[in-house]
């Protein structure tokens, strides 16, 4: 069993909303609220879900851009959450981000090599004097040139930008790079560029990722576990293959059965979900996914449904939903 | 040169001959869309694809000309049932805009106005195009909603974009688009700023419009997904030009061009286990317009690119099942190896 | 690598002193901006005839001639003759330098208060925030007068003092426009990024948000050169501005007040001079900015 | 909305006891005796000793500072010490005028500002845009005064300027359109230029949304784009300008009415400072204040009402 | 009584504009009256306010006892007559049937009301310092009344003339006093209530706007010809010559030397010019180095051009001055000869003193116009002679404070001898026991003048006192404590409607027998 490089427990992340007559906090948008996972050692385990449903906040939580709620955040066995302001700078180091908008995630005032340089000297990762061929090392592994090293970011197509991202993340030799929505905004010929690159850097640098995407063919191609997410919940969790060929939950199954596939032959029968998702703000009881799921009963909208593995789940492989085994069996009623 | 309308088994509702539109910007033109041919035929899907920047979205707006400034339509015709849309008058265009030929954009947060109802957004158009009152066109409105689906349309029509989700948006979208029953519909693209679940909706409420009100369309997206999907017809697109044309089931069955190829096999899928393989991909990316290449565009990334590819520009040439590719490797001028198989490549 | 070919739009092959390089393509920015090189033309003539002017003009500024007052434009006098019969065109470039160190040392010093409040205001938010803008809010309510009286009296009646009065008012307008600059740079995602890769909150104030803040403050600070010089000329009447015989624009003008209707050009001379130069500054701010922006293409 | 307004209301009262601590110090700070001024350049010292007892400026600060503070509570503002009023009628006579020159003076910024904004964006880059922000530039760095005067000269005595006569306004008071016009423009003019660049460069983003698009491809004919729809979404951020310029406005105003010998607000404040009446100035400020914030707060709702967008709580 | 043989001297005397244009149109009764003045009265009580706007309003509407022509002679007011009895008291014959605007007499014991409130120190009247040395009013009988001096004070009728000795009625005092007991501030009551004897009555105040007095038909002795006076504000100079210029005033009231020429030049205005008792003066303070120094003072008051000041800044409106009085002032010597103008001599005057190289000083001056005009040409005629002056411009309020305080070098201010007596204008400047506030902003401290003055203003006898006068003119010329600069010219620009006006030597505009064409 490989090791446990980041363990969530029960993170909830709430974002006061200021109102009434003296602006103070009268509710809370339940962005993340009660999601445990673990990522191990060298895998990429993606979340999935609609938009809204807390993946980026998840992602910003654990790197406590914002400061969560409530929860725990071990990395490497040391509680993030617990570390005091400068004491998470230096451990910055160890955990990276790379953003979806390659136009907003770097600056568009500095050169390739000003941002490295940056990057560099915050954490202090190599002596000064070979920083110059740090950089150029960086612009190579992303596959830049060391050349290109003096331009704008502007100057750069999107994809290379997005090249420039990951030089960034990598340069201070972090062991977890949590990419929210990475390849999202590229072409898919660019996008196939950017992934392969990804791969090859974990295998190269021993890599872990959290990979955080709404494209349900990247996830599938890259990760080797999924989580899926609904309003601020989890609603299943499991290795890639599990959840693509036999996913368990409802909402899961609608998701997958959404995605047009690029085959004109390709006939799917397409669950088709009503409406859309929820408000966050004040979240439906019970389980959350009952306003929009086929199969919701009375019980689904009182009790909410605890992640469980059941029969013919592989083992890892869990889902919270009431009627898992009566879906599948084919023997649930709606009433 | 071939005609756009010969892979067609329609009548076409819209002829694009060579249509030329550039930015003129302070130190060179941009040619967006750069003679561009295609057609649509009546009551069927055609779709455009391309990747980002090829031009697509100047197409479609060339075709409403909306063209702003700095940009100029410099070229070509554009037939609308027979008739020349670049040689009419703004005051004739503003009567086709919306009315018979409409339009709905990719954004549906940013693409409505965010000071107005819903209800007068879409009423406005009735009362252009059909002379009502503005009492009857705020019922027409509410009516249009409840078509493409929105529950309680009475009080929707009193509410501002902001009140509402994106799907609803995007449907507020399309009741605008089809308020005067418009014989053409051009999408562009739709559903790209929408989430699957919502994406899948809009597209069913789509297929499901044309089918009733039976009026073409032109899908213009960058999902190979979406294409396989809706549409009857493909025009593959890159920098400004098409270089492939056909039915869509050739396009994903039996692509010609290296680029529609290379875009099928870089697009990673979650219906199939690819394993742990690479995905394939186009080298490079696509050239910034003010620095063209000299012969085919697509040679810089072309695998296949010899000589030839480099130095002169194919034309748009009809291929041997009926459709149109633009590469030299379909033709008798071909300089590279006889034997190349283009799309050898697909693993599905 | 084929990217190469594609993006070799710009051709630099070897790696030049970034600096330089910045500064070269900022330069060339900066150079193909028509209205920024009017500006900067018309901005290089006047710190010229600023700095080399007084010693080439035609009469000492201060020199009156009473039997010569309130002459209108002669060859003798080529901009007429004021209240004292000092010669106006001599006294307009005398008093040049003086009227851009006013305008500018008020502006400087309210800029620099103002954009400090304002990024201290809109990055840190909360309370901070809170405080710092009610006390804009309340220096944006407070007559002016009253503040420039209480700071000459505290700190003394000389020009300097004056400056930084002038300077108190505008601060609150910097910091209001810095501070919503703020708000939608800070959301920006590269903020995060470098968060993420442990920076300082001072790093990303000064390198980050600072620089992306920019455009507004140059336009807003052009714009200010003009009221400045014509706020400080309005507290002269309270004996708070530019002192006899001192040419400072603004104090002409008010000078000039007095005989708008028999001699309008003593009043009207200073106040088109002022305009030129808020003219060239606003001319140079406006291709400034777009230089100072890497999106737009050179 | 009504909550909003409540908050912003509630909001504003730390603003305004700032003020008048800050005026209470300031008004102190200053150099001059307001007995010795009242007294003139020819009174004696127990002359002066007696005024100053009499006015209560011999208390020590705290105490002055809260009889000066319960007195505006319970709505007494104490007498002028120039001509012993009530401070509270000093200012009732002349609050109407200086709000209505203010406030038509808004209008005429607002109106022009548009319209040149407007045409200048509808015609970017070409000579006429050009000319139209040159003008402005114009307007900013004019003084008042000079505008003030010239305007006298050319159209109230009017004679002589050009072939027939043009002195059809008054230069002095306030009442009938006749007096108005000419202080309006005056004070307008910095306004209107201020309000012009705004909304052109509002215009020229709002003009490029997706939305514009929108309305182009259904039909709309350009002259209904650009006052429809792109205007009401320009004048969003306009209108918090317009806020802000409503203050400047009454600043300005005081050499407005000194030029055009109107009775208000601005000039008695300056006639105030420097006969160092206290009980005028310091209950001056805080009024000023209170009609700044006041505006602020409209600005804001109508900014909430203009911009959906916003939640009204 | 005293008015009439006033008026025809005074009617021809104005100005020749008036009467030129007074043929054409036909002067006839009634009619308003504009008036456009700089600022506003303070207040309308008499004893209340020390301000030449407020004199201006309340001439019309109190009378004092004494008057002064346009000579500055006395002639009878509401006192028919008057005589010292003894050396320190005075008796005064009152007027007899003379009734307030309220219908109450006019007698003695109104007089003493009066007198006794002004010096009333709860009412902390501004005018007190004119009367401070009487000790005791009596009421001899109805119409007589007697002043008890602290010591023989020789221009107390003088003093009784000012308008500071306006006559209130005497049951609007009691009714002010009454407020004042319940918290009212001195003076209140009368400001609402100006009741006074005068030829008009106030009809409006509209605070810092209007004013409008109206006729009093029941006046005792010949009534007035206008209808209404009405008193605007206009702090504008420009904006002041529009409104007469257009018809909307008739009176613009002062005119700025630089704007005569466009009224000499507009139909239908003229210029009025009227010689005042005022003196505007740079000061030195002679506490401070260089001006110890009597030798630097005479050289600064020679170099400097006075000619040119009056001639081109003011448009020739004064004359130059040479000691602090001017000539139609009693005690004024016209013989004495001042320092002369002579840059050459002032040159080795200085050099004498030690300051051939000049030195560096400063000049202080208030926000007047005038003042800063004097200034910055006295600084740069100075700048000959090597010296170096800073001009600063000072706030009114501080520039008060700080003048008496006697942290200034040179300074630059006026003095109006309202009284018409030379007492008035140069005690409270030079004697040194009126360091600072009181007056003697140059702390001028010389024993032989201190005791010339104190004598002068004790002495019952005119002609001892003139020759006192005299000898401190000299002293004063000398001694040069201040630069005189000049005494100045009243300029007001009126319309050609208006006939019969003069103004005053203190400033006061004479409105009474004033007509208006139709
Ligand atoms: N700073 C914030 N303040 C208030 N609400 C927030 C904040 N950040 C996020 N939210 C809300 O939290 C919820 C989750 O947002 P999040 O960005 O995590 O979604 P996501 O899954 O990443 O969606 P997407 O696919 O659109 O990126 C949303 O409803 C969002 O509006
Ligand atoms: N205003 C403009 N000025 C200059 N060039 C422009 C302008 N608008 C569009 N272009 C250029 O026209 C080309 C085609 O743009 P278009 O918007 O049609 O692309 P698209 O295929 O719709 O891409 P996307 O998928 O990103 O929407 C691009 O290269 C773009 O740079
Ligand atoms: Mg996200
Ligand atoms: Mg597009």
């Amino acid at each position: 069993m490989p090791k446990e490089l980041l363990k969530v427990k029960d993170l909830k992340q709430y974002f006061p909303i200021k109102g009434g007559l003296l602006g103070r906090t009268i509710n809370h948008v339940k962005a993340v609220d009660g999601i445990t996972f673990d990522v191990y050692e060298g895998e990429t385990v993606s979340i999935v879900g609609e938009s809204g449903c807390g993946k980026s906040t998840t992602g910003r939580a654990i790197l406590r851009l914002d400061e969560p709620t409530a929860g725990e955040v071990e990395f490497d066995g040391e509680d993030l959450l617990a570390l005091s302001k400068k004491d998470m700078r230096k451990k910055r180091k160890d955990l990276q981000v790379i953003f979806q908008d390659p136009y907003a995630s770097i600056n568009p005032r500095q050169t390739v090599r000003q941002i490295l340089e940056e990057a560099l000297e915050i954490q202090n990762v190599v002596p000064k004097n070979e920083r110059a061929k740090k950089i150029a090392d960086l612009m190579e592994v992303v596959g830049l040139g060391a050349h290109q090293a003096d331009r704008f970011p502007h100057e750069f197509s999107g994809g290379q930008r997005q090249r420039i991202g990951i030089a960034r993340a990598l340069s201070v030799d972090p062991k977890l790079i949590i990419a929210d929505e990475a390849v999202s905004a590229l072409d898919v010929s660019i996008q196939a560029q950017v992934i392969n690159l990804m791969k090859q850097l974990q295998r190269d640098f021993a890599l872990t990722y959290l990979f955080i995407s709404h494209d349900l063919g990247v996830v599938r191609h890259i990760s080797d576990r999924v989580i899926v997410m609904y309003l601020g919940k989890i609603v299943e969790i499991g290795d890639k293959t599990s959840i693509f060929d036999n996913p368990h939950h409802p909402y899961t199954k609608a998701l997958l059965s959404a995605i047009p596939v690029p085959d004109p032959d390709a006939q799917s029968e397409r669950v088709l979900l009503e409406g859309d998702v929820p408000s966050p703000i004040n979240p439906p009881q019970g389980c959350r996914f009952h306003t929009r799921c086929p199969f919701a009963t009375e019980r689904c909208r009182v009790e909410a449904p605890e992640l469980r593995n059941i029969d013919g789940m592989k083992e890892g492989h869990m889902g919270a939903c009431h009627f898992m085994e009566e879906i599948k069996n084919g023997t649930h009623q709606v009433e | 040169m071939v005609k756009a309308t010969d892979i067609l088994d329609q009548e076409p509702i819209l002829e694009v001959k060579d249509l030329q539109t550039s930015f003129f910007t302070d130190k060179f033109e941009v040619k967006a869309v750069d003679g561009v041919n295609f057609a649509v035929p009546k009551g069927k899907t055609l779709g455009i694809v391309g990747e980002s920047g090829s031009g697509k979205s100047i197409t479609s707006l060339s075709i409403l000309r909306l063209i702003q400034n700095p940009g100029k339509i410099i070229g070509g015709e554009i037939l609308f049932k027979g008739e020349n849309i670049l040689k009419k008058s703004e005051a004739e265009m503003r009567k086709i805009r919306g009315n018979e030929i409409s339009m709905i954009f990719q954004e549906p947060m940013t693409s409505l106005n965010p000071v107005y109802t819903v209800g007068q957004q879409i009423s406005e158009s009735f009362m252009i195009h059909q002379n009502m009152s503005k009492k009857e066109a705020m019922k027409r409105s509410a009516e249009m909603l409840e078509l493409v689906g929105i529950p309680s349309p009475k009080q929707r029509v009193k509410q501002y974009p902001h009140e509402l989700s994106g799907g609803m948006r995007q449907r507020v979208m399309i009741a605008i688009a089809l308020a005067c029953d418009p014989e053409l519909l051009i999408a562009d693209e739709p559903t790209t700023a929408l989430d699957v679940t919502i994406q899948a909706q809009i597209l069913e409420l789509m297929k499901d419009l044309q089918d009733r009100l039976g009026m073409s369309i032109i899908m213009i997206t960058h999902d190979l997904g979406v294409v396989a999907e809706t549409c009857d017809y493909v025009a593959v697109m890159y920098m400004g030009k098409v270089v492939e044309y056909a039915k869509v089931r050739d396009v994903f069955k039996n692509p010609k061009h290296p680029y529609t190829v290379g875009l099928l096999n870089s697009l990673p899928r979650h219906d199939i286990d690819l394993g742990d393989v690479e995905l394939q991909v186009i080298e490079g990316s696509v050239p910034s317009p003010d620095n063209l290449p000299k012969g085919c565009r697509f040679a810089p990334r072309c695998p296949f690119a010899t000589e030839l590819c480099h130095e002169k520009l194919p034309d748009l040439e009809q291929s041997d099942n009926g459709n149109q590719i633009r590469c030299w490797i379909y033709t008798d001028e071909w300089d590279g190896d006889q034997e190349v198989d283009v799309s050898a490549k697909r693993t599905t | 690598m084929r990217e190469e070919i594609n993006t070799g739009a710009a051709q630099i092959k070897a790696a030049p002193n970034p600096t330089l390089v910045k500064l070269s393509t900022f330069w060339r920015k900066l150079t193909s901006s028509k209205s920024a090189v009017v500006g900067g033309i018309l901005i290089i003539a006047i710190i010229l005839i600023a700095l080399i002017g007084p010693y080439f003009v035609p009469y000492s500024p201060s020199a009156t001639d009473t039997a010569n007052r309130l002459n209108g434009p002669s060859l003798a006098h080529w901009l007429g003759t004021d209240n004292y019969g000092r010669d106006i065109f001599s006294r307009i470039i005398d008093g040049m330098s003086i009227t851009l160190y006013v305008g500018f040392s008020a502006v400087l010093i309210g800029m620099t208060v103002g954009v400090f409040l304002g990024i201290i205001s809109g990055y840190y938010g909360g309370k901070i925030d809170t405080i710092i803008m009610r006390f804009m809010d309340i220096l944006l309510a407070f007559p002016g007068i009253l503040l420039a009286l209480a700071i000459v009296a505290v700190l003394g009646s000389s020009l300097n003092n004056v400056i930084i009065a002038v300077a108190v008012f505008s601060v609150p307008v910097f910091a209001r426009i810095v501070r919503g600059s703020t708000l939608s740079v800070k959301k920006l995602e590269y903020i995060d990024a470098v968060k993420a890769l442990g920076a300082s909150d001072a790093r990303i104030i000064f390198k980050h948000i600072l620089p992306n803040v920019a455009s507004p403050i140059i336009v807003q600070a052009t714009l200010s050169i003009a009221t400045s010089i014509l706020s400080a000329s309005g507290l002269s009447f309270l004996g708070l501005g530019a002192q006899p015989p001192m040419p400072e624009w603004g104090a002409m003008l008010a000078d000039g007040r007095n005989y708008m209707y028999d001699a309008p050009h003593v009043a009207t001379i200073p106040g088109i001079a002022i305009v030129i130069v808020v003219l060239a500054f606003n001319l140079f701010g406006d291709g400034l900015r777009d230089a100072l922006d890497p999106k737009m293409k050179n | 909305m009504f909550q909003f307004i409540v908050r912003r209301l509630i909001q504003t009262i730390p603003v305004l006891i700032g003020v008048t601590i800050l005026t209470f110090s300031m008004v102190r700070l200053i150099p001059g005796d307001p007995a010795q001024i009242m007294a003139g350049e020819s009174a004696s010292q127990e002359q002066i000793e007696l005024t100053r007892e009499r006015l209560g400026l011999n208390d020590p600060l705290p105490v002055q500072y809260f009889d000066y503070v319960s007195g505006v509570v319970t709505g007494d503002l104490g007498n002028s010490i120039r001509n012993g009023r009530p401070v509270a009628d000093e200012i009732k006579v002349r609050i109407g005028t200086t709000v209505s020159l203010a406030f038509y003076s808004t209008l005429l910024s607002v109106f022009l500002g548009i319209i040149f904004g407007v045409f200048a964006a509808v015609r970017r880059g070409k000579l006429s845009d050009t000319l139209v922000m040159i003008a402005a530039l114009f307007g900013l760095s004019m003084p008042n005064f000079w505008l003030g005067l010239i305007l006298i000269q050319y159209f109230a005595i009017g004679r002589d300027v050009l072939f027939f006569n043009t002195g059809w306004f008054l230069a002095s008071g306030w009442g009938t359109w006749q007096q108005m016009v000419l202080p309006v423009i005056t004070l307008g003019t910095a306004g209107a230029a201020i309000i012009a660049r705004m909304t052109r460069s509002s215009m020229l983003e709002v003009i490029d949304q997706d939305y514009i698009r929108t309305a182009r491809a259904k039909g709309v004919k350009e002259r209904i784009v650009v006052y429809r729809h792109a205007l009401k979404n320009a004048l969003i951020p306009v209108v918090t300008v317009v806020g802000l310029q409503f203050g400047a406005l009454l600043g300005g105003a005081v050499i407005t009415e000194n030029v055009f010998a109107i009775n208000g607000l601005g000039r008695l404040m300056v006639g105030a400072i420097n006969s160092r009446d206290f009980p005028i100035v310091q209950s001056g400020v805080l009024v000023f204040a209170f009609l700044f914030v006041f505006v602020n707060i409209m600005v804001d709702v109508i900014y909430r009402l203009l911009n959906k967008r916003i939640d009204l709580n | 009584a005293c008015g009439s043989s006033d008026d025809d001297a005074t009617g021809d005397d104005t100005s020749e504009g008036t009467s030129e244009d007074a043929n054409d149109a036909p002067a006839a009764e009634g009619g308003e009256l504009v008036i456009a003045t700089l600022s506003e009265a303070v207040a309308l009580d008499p004893h209340g306010s020390n301000d030449t706007p407020s004199s201006n309003v309340a001439y019309n509407i109190y009378e004092q006892l004494v008057v002064q022509d346009e000579n500055m002679d006395l002639q009878p007011g509401l006192a028919t007559s008057w005589e010292m009895i003894e050396d320190t008291v005075w008796e005064f014959y009152l007027e007899e049937g003379v009734t307030f605007h309220d219908g109450t007499p006019f007698n003695a014991e109104v007089v003493k009301a009066n007198i006794d409130r002004i010096l009333d120190e709860a009412v902390a009247s501004p005018r007190s310092f004119l009367f401070n040395m009487i000790n005791e009013v009596i009421v001899v009988d109805e119409y007589t009344v007697q002043f008890v001096t602290d010591y023989s004070f020789a221009p107390l009728p003088a003093h009784l003339a000012h308008n500071g000795g306006g006559m209130i009625s005497q049951a609007v005092i009691e009714a002010d006093y009454e407020a004042m007991a319940d918290g009212g501030d001195p003076g209140a009551t009368i400001n609402e209530n100006p009741i006074g004897t005068g030829p008009f009555k106030l009809d409006y105040w509209n605070s810092g706007d209007e004013m409008r007095l109206v006729k009093n038909e029941e006046y005792w002795g010949e009534p007035a010809h206008l209808d209404s006076i009405v008193f605007r504000v206009v702090p504008e100079d420009g904006t002041r010559i529009a409104d007469i210029e257009t018809n909307v005033a008739h009176i613009s009231d002062p005119l700025s030397p630089s704007d005569v020429s466009r009224i000499e030049n507009t139909d239908g205005i003229f210029v009025n010019r009227t010689p005042s008792v005022s003196l505007s003066y740079i000061g030195f303070n002679v506490q401070k180095e260089p001006f110890t120094d009597v030798r630097v003072r005479q050289a600064i008051s020679m170099a400097i051009n006075k000619d040119a000041i009056i001639n081109d800044l003011y448009g020739g409106a004064g004359i130059p001055a040479i000691g602090p009085i001017a000539p139609n002032v009693f005690g004024f010597d016209d013989s004495i000869e001042g320092l002369e103008y002579d840059v050459e001599a002032a040159r080795e005057l200085l050099a004498e003193a030690g300051y051939a190289d000049g030195f560096d000083t400063t000049i202080w001056t208030n926000d007047s116009r005038e003042r800063i005009d004097a200034a910055t040409v006295v600084q740069d005629n100075l700048s000959e002679l090597g010296i170096n002056v800073d001009v600063q411009i000072v706030e009114w309020g501080a520039y008060l404070d700080d003048t008496a305080a006697g942290e200034h070098d040179m300074f630059i201010l006026g003095w109006s001898t309202v009284t018409g007596d030379a007492d008035y204008g140069m005690y409270p400047m030079f004697h040194s026991e009126n360091h600072g506030t009181p007056g003697n902003r140059t702390f001028i401290a010389n024993d032989e003048l201190d005791r010339l003055l104190l004598e002068a203003r004790q002495n019952p006898d005119p002609d001892e006192r003139q020759a006192l006068y005299s000898e401190a003119q000299q002293i004063l010329v000398e001694e040069a404590p201040m630069l005189y600069i000049h005494h100045q010219e009243f300029l007001i620009a009126v319309s050609d409607d208006v006939q019969g006006l003069w103004q005053h030597p203190t400033g006061i505009l004479m409105l009474k027998d004033v007509t208006l064409a139709q």
